[in-house]
């Protein structure tokens, strides 16, 4: 087919998308505002609820960008994404301009900047850290305090910049609880004397798995679940952070001091999703990106030759992305073959 | 009144049928959000007054919402008012104005004498 | 009842002796409603032409110690074993304890030796040693309210009197209570199982009256053994009789039927405590539920009269109910002993209304 | 003697007038609470009330006030009082030389025209002629105005002008007709006499045409009849604030404010009311959350009239914006508290589960972060650091075991247990034996300044932090980052706390202004104090302050209160940081060793609060 689909974002949706394209003999052009491609999972170690290992994943998308058909162009952040008649042109800052007959947006998502929870001491204390922090000091399976001992006592935080209409996030993040899980799981095996704590409003382990993982970390791991929102950390004198919460089961407030502190940030669009969104008024709500419809029509917008893929829309776990992005590429053939 | 040396003990159940439900709509004519708690406890865990007491604003809530009224209003009395509860609700329930109206619902109930 | 229950409960039949019994008393009967066993002993002996034997050298059970952790499994195996082979001594074999403890205490013992026939051997030695006996164990053990059940029809030819209103006609609107121990701890033996134990109903409905189902109808009836006898606990025993009551309540009952000595005993004393304490009663009159038991009230429906049956000794009275079915009774002899004598009256209550002046 | 039936309305109305008048006066002043009374007592007979009388001529009269913040409205209001006030004047004296006694009837001077119907010769007849024509040609154009800014109120430059009740409409229209009505009564008898000026004989000329002789009585009867109106029904509408208003000048200057609890100030205060609307107008639920039933106008009024609803008394942010723009200066945030939750338990002590520690240390000062401030760590972390670097020793009072100040309880309405804290923070504070008490945040400071009996000065932490700065205890440096302020409401109108922050942040960075400022600074919406909006509507509040506030687009919105912190971060609009925090990453390190604090620089200390 001589029509060309300007990909922006080269994360795992846009990977996916392209081969998916490719193979239908379709011309690629995916941009990337970053020097690597593979997007949020560069930052992941493993992957839940199979503890794969990112790495692989990475490979494979990363190979899948070798195809004749796709031409990856990396450190190109687009500005400005408009259409012109039937094609679909895209900006950077330096002016260069990309042409395309349909445009894919893959934008994606953007961890929560947990300083916005001013009260949880991210940026504040030294022993709070994110599940994204989380992930990175897990590549050297070291887990340590500030201090660089190895902590006794870790708590988890769920719903931090999810669920919380304080910061304006309604939604919940959907990956996080699970998550939590997972690093619960890595953490007890590197230190199994530890205790590790997490904080929940609500488990939400609806994916196929993660029930399992959620009773095999109880089971075999004895990570211990309190259902309880922790709205307060301070630090103590020999630097652990004291956190508050309420232990809602026996309705007692409790406290309790860790060594460490993961927050589990959760999912917010992406800077490039909101602003592409907005200059093309498909900005829904929250700053994701909005599609045509819920059910068909999900990777379709209001205007036509623009698509969407993955979590610039709203949450997603990783296969759900990768599925996302090829019934994207489904939708933009039936487009390219219908236009002229 | 004859000494029994024992008295019939209250029931512990949460009697639906029986429970004064109807008290929480005029709480929530006043603080439409009182709806929306979850129930998280973030309010109980960051009070102030839980420096000194205990004291368990979202468990109070709950009682007041289930029918449950006894001791609540000398519960409520351990709250100064200033507002941390309100700041961290993630559901952006006004707190704050729920135990200020519980006050008065509550005194409406018979279950607080004012004493004057 | 529907069909689904009827179904249900019909998987739970036992097997009831038809002849030849030997009768174990009850401890506490003979004093609270001392006119029930003699009653059920002429019902079976002259209604029934039954043999039945009433022994003078029989004792308890143990089952109140054995239930307020008193009195040790062996001790109450040991005890039985005497009294199975007081019936031995009788050459009988079919074992009618009076009472639902006992009943479910006998039930226990027997399946226990059946289960751990070591068990067995241990009491049987210990009988040994300590009374020089021997003993079988019972083919059959029923209480007798399966008996009285079993012979619901036969009874029912003879009745002067139906479970029916003889002004308006309606039936009778009856609570029936039996014992936990009757069919909660071995469901098998008992006449419809725990769920839905169908020896009172059986006979309610067989006599013309309508069962009620009320929500808390499988509830105790408050007892509870060491709730009721640590004075500590007793709150609580009557809580759960007054959660029954509260229950049975807006089905306006005419009266409660019951199969166990101390669920006859606590549904109608505590009617009485609780309204002393709180003023409350179940009825509409002040009066109380009058609660019978199922001897009285095959009595009554026979004819016997009320006096001789000992309704007078109910805390409740129990006119009301004679009046509904339309049975004469004369209110002089109210208080007038076996033997002719006045009995003496007992102190009017201060709450709960009876129909004499003590 | 000069009578005719018709000036009995009139008089009759007056009598009323007068006597409803000295009742509520008497009334009031009977409810002063024993603090305002003791003012009273005290500077009654002193300069103050000379200043006093001049205010009124000022503001009662002349509605200077009203002049400097809407100078149509000013004049409206000018042309109105002054002028019917002059008119009273020359028109008594003008009678009174007719009359050739000070003591001639009463009512002659209101119907002079009416009865000296032949051009008399007294003392300069035509001049007071052509004066009270022109007086009533002032006042006309100021009826005139009125009517104009009933019709369209943004003729006037107002937005929303208030909603009337019935005795408002009736003492109004009466108002609209008096001067009509006078100019053609009087018209009529020039006509007919000739005794008219430049004004009403001009027009009695253009009326030769009509049945003058037929119109007169009528006229005049009119005229009387609507007097009477507005006579019997000011007292109970809108104009009582008239006469109420001579009064509270004279109690402000005497020294009166309002205290914790309802009394005959707050009478007068409400009853002082013009509802002229301009509070509504300042009030950031009616232009930024389009909630325009709940403004101080409306709460006074239905304080007034008895039918204050919680809703109402609730609905407030308790900002000071319509306490600052209040024409008449009536403190109405104070009055809502007083009107707020009357079902209180007194002496009943309601805190007797704090166990509150004592000071152990000998610090100089007693640092008192807030409950708030817990929610905004890094603003505690600052603190420590501002006071580590500038040597000085502090006891953080609620670090461990803090009690909320009280203020939120006593904004709710909650007197007694808002004492019932005082007392306990106030034995805390003086256990330290502290030179000085820095606060965090804006909400305590009120509170410790206002409702606190201390022995030691009270400090916001950006007013300390300026002493330090000035003191050469604290060196900063420039960090070069442009920033716009945002005064806290507490600190701002509540305090009058506006130029120490400024003083810090130009110390560290190039400061900026936004439109709204000082007095005029808008709430960042976070307030505690109202208890009826929701999280949307806050929101709204927030979003149209940041709006103003980030309109330069400064590098970072500088605040130093941790609610407005709070407030503002969620608003993710751009970096917010309390005063302290910017302090804290721009401390130079000036390498000295921590020495103790010798009592000689304490002393320079304490001279330069007091």
């Amino acid at each position: 087919m001589d029509k060309k689909v300007l990909i922006i974002g080269g994360g795992p949706a846009g990977i996916e998308t392209a081969y998916s394209l490719a193979l239908q003999d379709v011309k690629v052009v995916m941009i990337e505002k970053d020097a690597n491609v593979c997007g949020n999972i560069q930052n992941w170690e493993k992957l839940f609820p199979d503890f794969k290992d990112a790495e692989e994943v990475r490979k494979i998308l990363s190979q899948k960008l070798n195809h004749p058909n796709i031409e990856v162009i990396t450190n190109t952040e687009i500005k400005n994404l408009y259409p012109q008649g039937n094609l679909w042109f895209a900006k950077n800052d330096d002016e260069r301009i990309f042409e395309a007959n349909a445009a894919l947006l893959a934008t994606g998502f953007e961890v929560f900047d947990a300083k916005r929870k001013e009260e949880l001491g991210y940026g504040i204390y030294d022993n709070v850290i994110t599940s994204a922090d989380f992930e990175k000091m897990y590549k050297s399976r070291k887990i340590l305090t500030a201090e660089g001992r190895v902590p006794q006592r870790i708590a988890f935080l769920n719903c931090v910049g999810s669920r919380d209409e304080k910061v304006g996030n309604h939604y919940c993040s959907r990956v996080c609880c699970i998550n939590a899980v997972k690093q619960a799981i890595e953490f007890k095996e590197l230190v199994p004397d530890a205790k590790a704590y997490c904080f929940y409003m609500d488990m939400r382990m609806a994916g196929q798995f993660y029930e399992e993982l959620y009773r095999k970390s109880q089971e075999k791991y004895g990570v211990t679940y309190i259902r309880g929102r922790t709205s307060e950390a301070a630090v103590t004198r020999d630097n652990r952070i004291q956190i508050k919460a309420e232990d809602t089961l026996s309705a007692l407030p409790m406290k309790m001091t860790v060594d460490l502190l993961v927050l589990m940030v959760g999912i917010e669009a992406s800077a490039g999703t909101t602003l592409l969104s907005e200059q093309n008024d498909v900005l829904g709500l929250y700053g994701f990106a909005k599609p045509l419809g819920l059910y068909s029509e999900d990777n379709m917008t209001t205007k036509p030759g623009l698509f969407l893929a993955g979590t610039c829309k709203r949450p997603l776990t990783l296969p759900e992305t990768l599925a996302d992005a090829r019934s994207a590429a489904t939708d933009i053939i039936k487009y390219l073959k219908t236009t002229k | 009144m004859k000494n029994w040396g024992f008295k019939i003990s209250k029931p512990r159940v949460l009697d639906f049928d029986t429970a004064n439900l109807d008290a929480y709509n005029r709480l929530i004519e006043k603080v439409p959000s009182a709806h929306r708690c979850l129930m998280c406890g973030a309010c109980t865990a960051t009070c102030t007054a839980n420096l000194h007491t205990t004291f368990n604003f979202r468990n109070c809530h709950l009682m007041f919402r289930r029918g449950q009224f006894e001791g609540l209003a000398e519960e409520l009395d351990k709250c100064m008012l200033c507002g941390k509860c309100k700041l961290v609700c993630p559901r952006g329930v006004n707190t704050r104005a729920i135990i200020y109206n519980l006050r008065i619902v509550l005194s409406d109930l018979n279950y607080k004498k004012i004493e004057l | 009842m529907n069909t689904i229950k009827k179904h249900f409960w019909n998987e739970y039949q036992k097997e009831i002796a038809n002849d030849n019994y030997y009768y174990e008393r009850s401890c506490i009967r003979q004093s609270f409603f001392p006119g029930s066993e003699t009653a059920f002993l002429k019902i079976l002996r002259d209604e029934l032409g039954k043999k039945i034997i009433d022994d003078q050298h029989q004792h308890t059970c143990t089952g109140i110690g054995y239930h307020s952790d008193i009195v040790q499994f062996d001790t109450t195996m040991t005890i039985c074993a005497r009294l199975f082979s007081l019936m031995s001594d009788n050459e009988l074999k079919n074992f009618v304890p009076s009472c639902v403890t006992s009943f479910g205490v006998f039930t226990e013992v027997v399946e226990t030796w059946n289960q751990f026939p070591e068990e067995l051997e241990k009491t049987r030695k210990f009988l040994r040693e300590a009374t020089g006996r021997e003993f079988k164990i019972p083919e059959n053990i029923a209480h007798p309210s399966d008996i009285i059940y079993k012979y619901r029809k036969e009874l029912k030819q003879k009745m002067k009197y139906q479970l029916v209103n003889h002004k308006t006609g309606k039936p009778l609107r009856v609570v029936e209570h039996t014992g936990c121990h009757y069919g909660k701890i071995f469901s098998h033996h008992a006449v419809g199982g725990a769920e839905f134990p169908q020896v009172l109903a059986g006979m309610i409905e067989e006599w013309g009256g309508e069962v009620i189902d009320y929500p808390e109808r499988r509830h105790c009836c408050g007892f509870g053994f060491r709730q009721y006898l640590v004075m500590a606990n007793r709150g609580y025993s009557v809580a759960n009789t007054k959660k029954k009551f509260e229950s049975m309540e807006e089905y306006k009952p005419d009266f409660v039927l019951t199969n166990c000595p101390g669920c006859t005993m606590f549904m109608d004393r505590w009617q009485y405590t609780i309204a002393e304490m709180e003023g409350k009663t179940y009825d509409d009159n002040g009066m109380g539920i009058p609660v019978l038991t199922y001897e009285e009230l095959a009595g009554l429906l026979l004819g016997y009269n009320p006096w001789d049956l000992g309704l007078q000794v109910h805390q409740v009275q129990s006119e009301s109910l004679l009046d509904k079915i339309g049975i004469a009774y004369d209110p002089a002899d109210k208080f007038i002993g076996k033997s002719g004598k006045f009995i003496g009256i007992p102190e009017k209550p201060e709450i709960l209304k009876v129909d004499y002046d003590g | 003697m000069n009578f005719h039936p018709f000036i009995l309305p009139f008089s009759l109305g007056a009598i009323v007038l007068f006597a409803i008048i000295i009742y509520k006066y008497v009334s009031w002043i009977k409810k002063l609470d024993r603090k305002q009374k003791y003012f009273v007592n005290k500077n009654m007979f002193t300069f103050k009330t000379i200043q006093a009388t001049g205010e009124v001529i000022r503001e009662a009269l002349i509605h200077r006030n009203i002049y400097k913040k809407n100078p149509v409205l000013g004049y409206m209001h000018m042309s109105l009082a002054f002028g019917w006030f002059l008119l009273i004047v020359v028109g008594k004296t003008e009678s009174s030389f007719y009359a050739g006694t000070f003591f001639e009837e009463p009512w002659l001077a209101i119907f002079f025209r009416y009865f000296a119907r032949e051009p008399h010769e007294y003392f300069m007849a035509t001049q007071f002629t052509f004066i009270m024509d022109f007086l009533l040609l002032v006042v006309l154009s100021g009826v005139l105005l009125a009517i104009i800014k009933r019709m369209r109120s943004k003729f006037m430059g107002m937005k929303k002008a208030t909603k009337h009740s019935t005795f408002d409409r009736i003492a109004l229209s009466a108002l609209w007709w008096i001067f009509p009505l006078r100019l053609l009564a009087e018209s009529t008898t020039a006509a007919i006499t000739g005794n008219g000026g430049f004004l009403t004989g001009s027009l009695g000329n253009l009326m030769s045409g009509l049945p003058v002789q037929a119109l007169e009585l009528p006229l005049w009867w009119a005229y009387s009849t609507v007097l009477f109106a507005f006579f019997v029904a000011l007292p109970f509408s809108r104009y009582m604030h008239i006469p109420t208003e001579v009064i509270l000048i004279f109690l402000r200057k005497w020294g009166a404010t309002a205290g914790e609890q309802y009394s005959g100030l707050s009478d007068i205060q409400i009853n002082a009311c013009s509802r002229c609307g301009i509070c509504i107008d300042a009030c950031q639920l009616n232009f930024a959350a389009d909630i325009n039933n709940v403004q101080s106008v409306y709460f006074i009024r239905d304080t007034r009239y008895h039918n204050l609803t919680d809703d109402i008394a609730n609905n407030c942010l308790l900002c000071g914006r319509c306490t600052e723009a209040c024409p008449v200066g009536i403190e109405t945030t104070l009055i809502r508290q007083q009107m707020r939750n009357k079902a209180e338990i007194p002496g009943k002590h309601y805190y007797d589960y704090a166990d509150v520690p004592d000071c152990n240390s000998k610090p100089e000062v007693v640092y008192f972060a807030g409950c708030m401030s817990h929610l905004t760590p890094s603003i505690i972390i600052s603190m420590k650091k501002i006071f580590d670097a500038a040597g000085v020793k502090y006891w953080f009072m609620d670090e461990e075991k803090g009690l909320c100040c009280g203020r939120p309880m006593r904004q709710q309405g909650f007197v007694q247990q808002s004492k019932d804290l005082i007392s306990k923070n106030m034995r805390m504070i003086h256990s330290s034996g502290a030179k000085v008490l820095v606060t965090s945040c804006p909400i305590c400071y009120k509170s410790f300044r206002d409702e606190y009996v201390l022995e030691i000065p009270v400090l916001h932490h950006t007013e300390y932090i300026e002493k330090l700065i000035d003191s050469g205890k604290l060196e900063l440096k420039n960090s070069g980052k442009s920033i716009v302020y945002h005064d806290p409401c507490e600190l701002g109108r509540g305090c009058n706390v506006y130029d120490a922050p400024r003083a810090v942040l130009k110390e560290i960075g190039e400061l900026r202004t936004s439109e709204l400022e000082k007095e005029n600074s808008l709430c960042c919406g976070g307030s505690l104090s109202n208890s009826v909006i929701d999280l949307a509507t806050q929101t709204k509040i927030r979003d149209h302050g940041l709006e103003v506030l980030t309109a330069s687009k400064p590098d970072i919105l500088a605040t130093a209160c941790p609610l407005c912190k709070k407030s503002l971060v969620h608003g993710n609009k751009v970096i917010v940081k309390d005063i302290a925090e910017i302090v804290a990453v721009n401390i130079v390190n000036k390498k000295q060793p921590k020495k103790v604090q010798t009592a000689k620089n304490m002393n320079e200390f304490e001279v330069s609060y007091k």
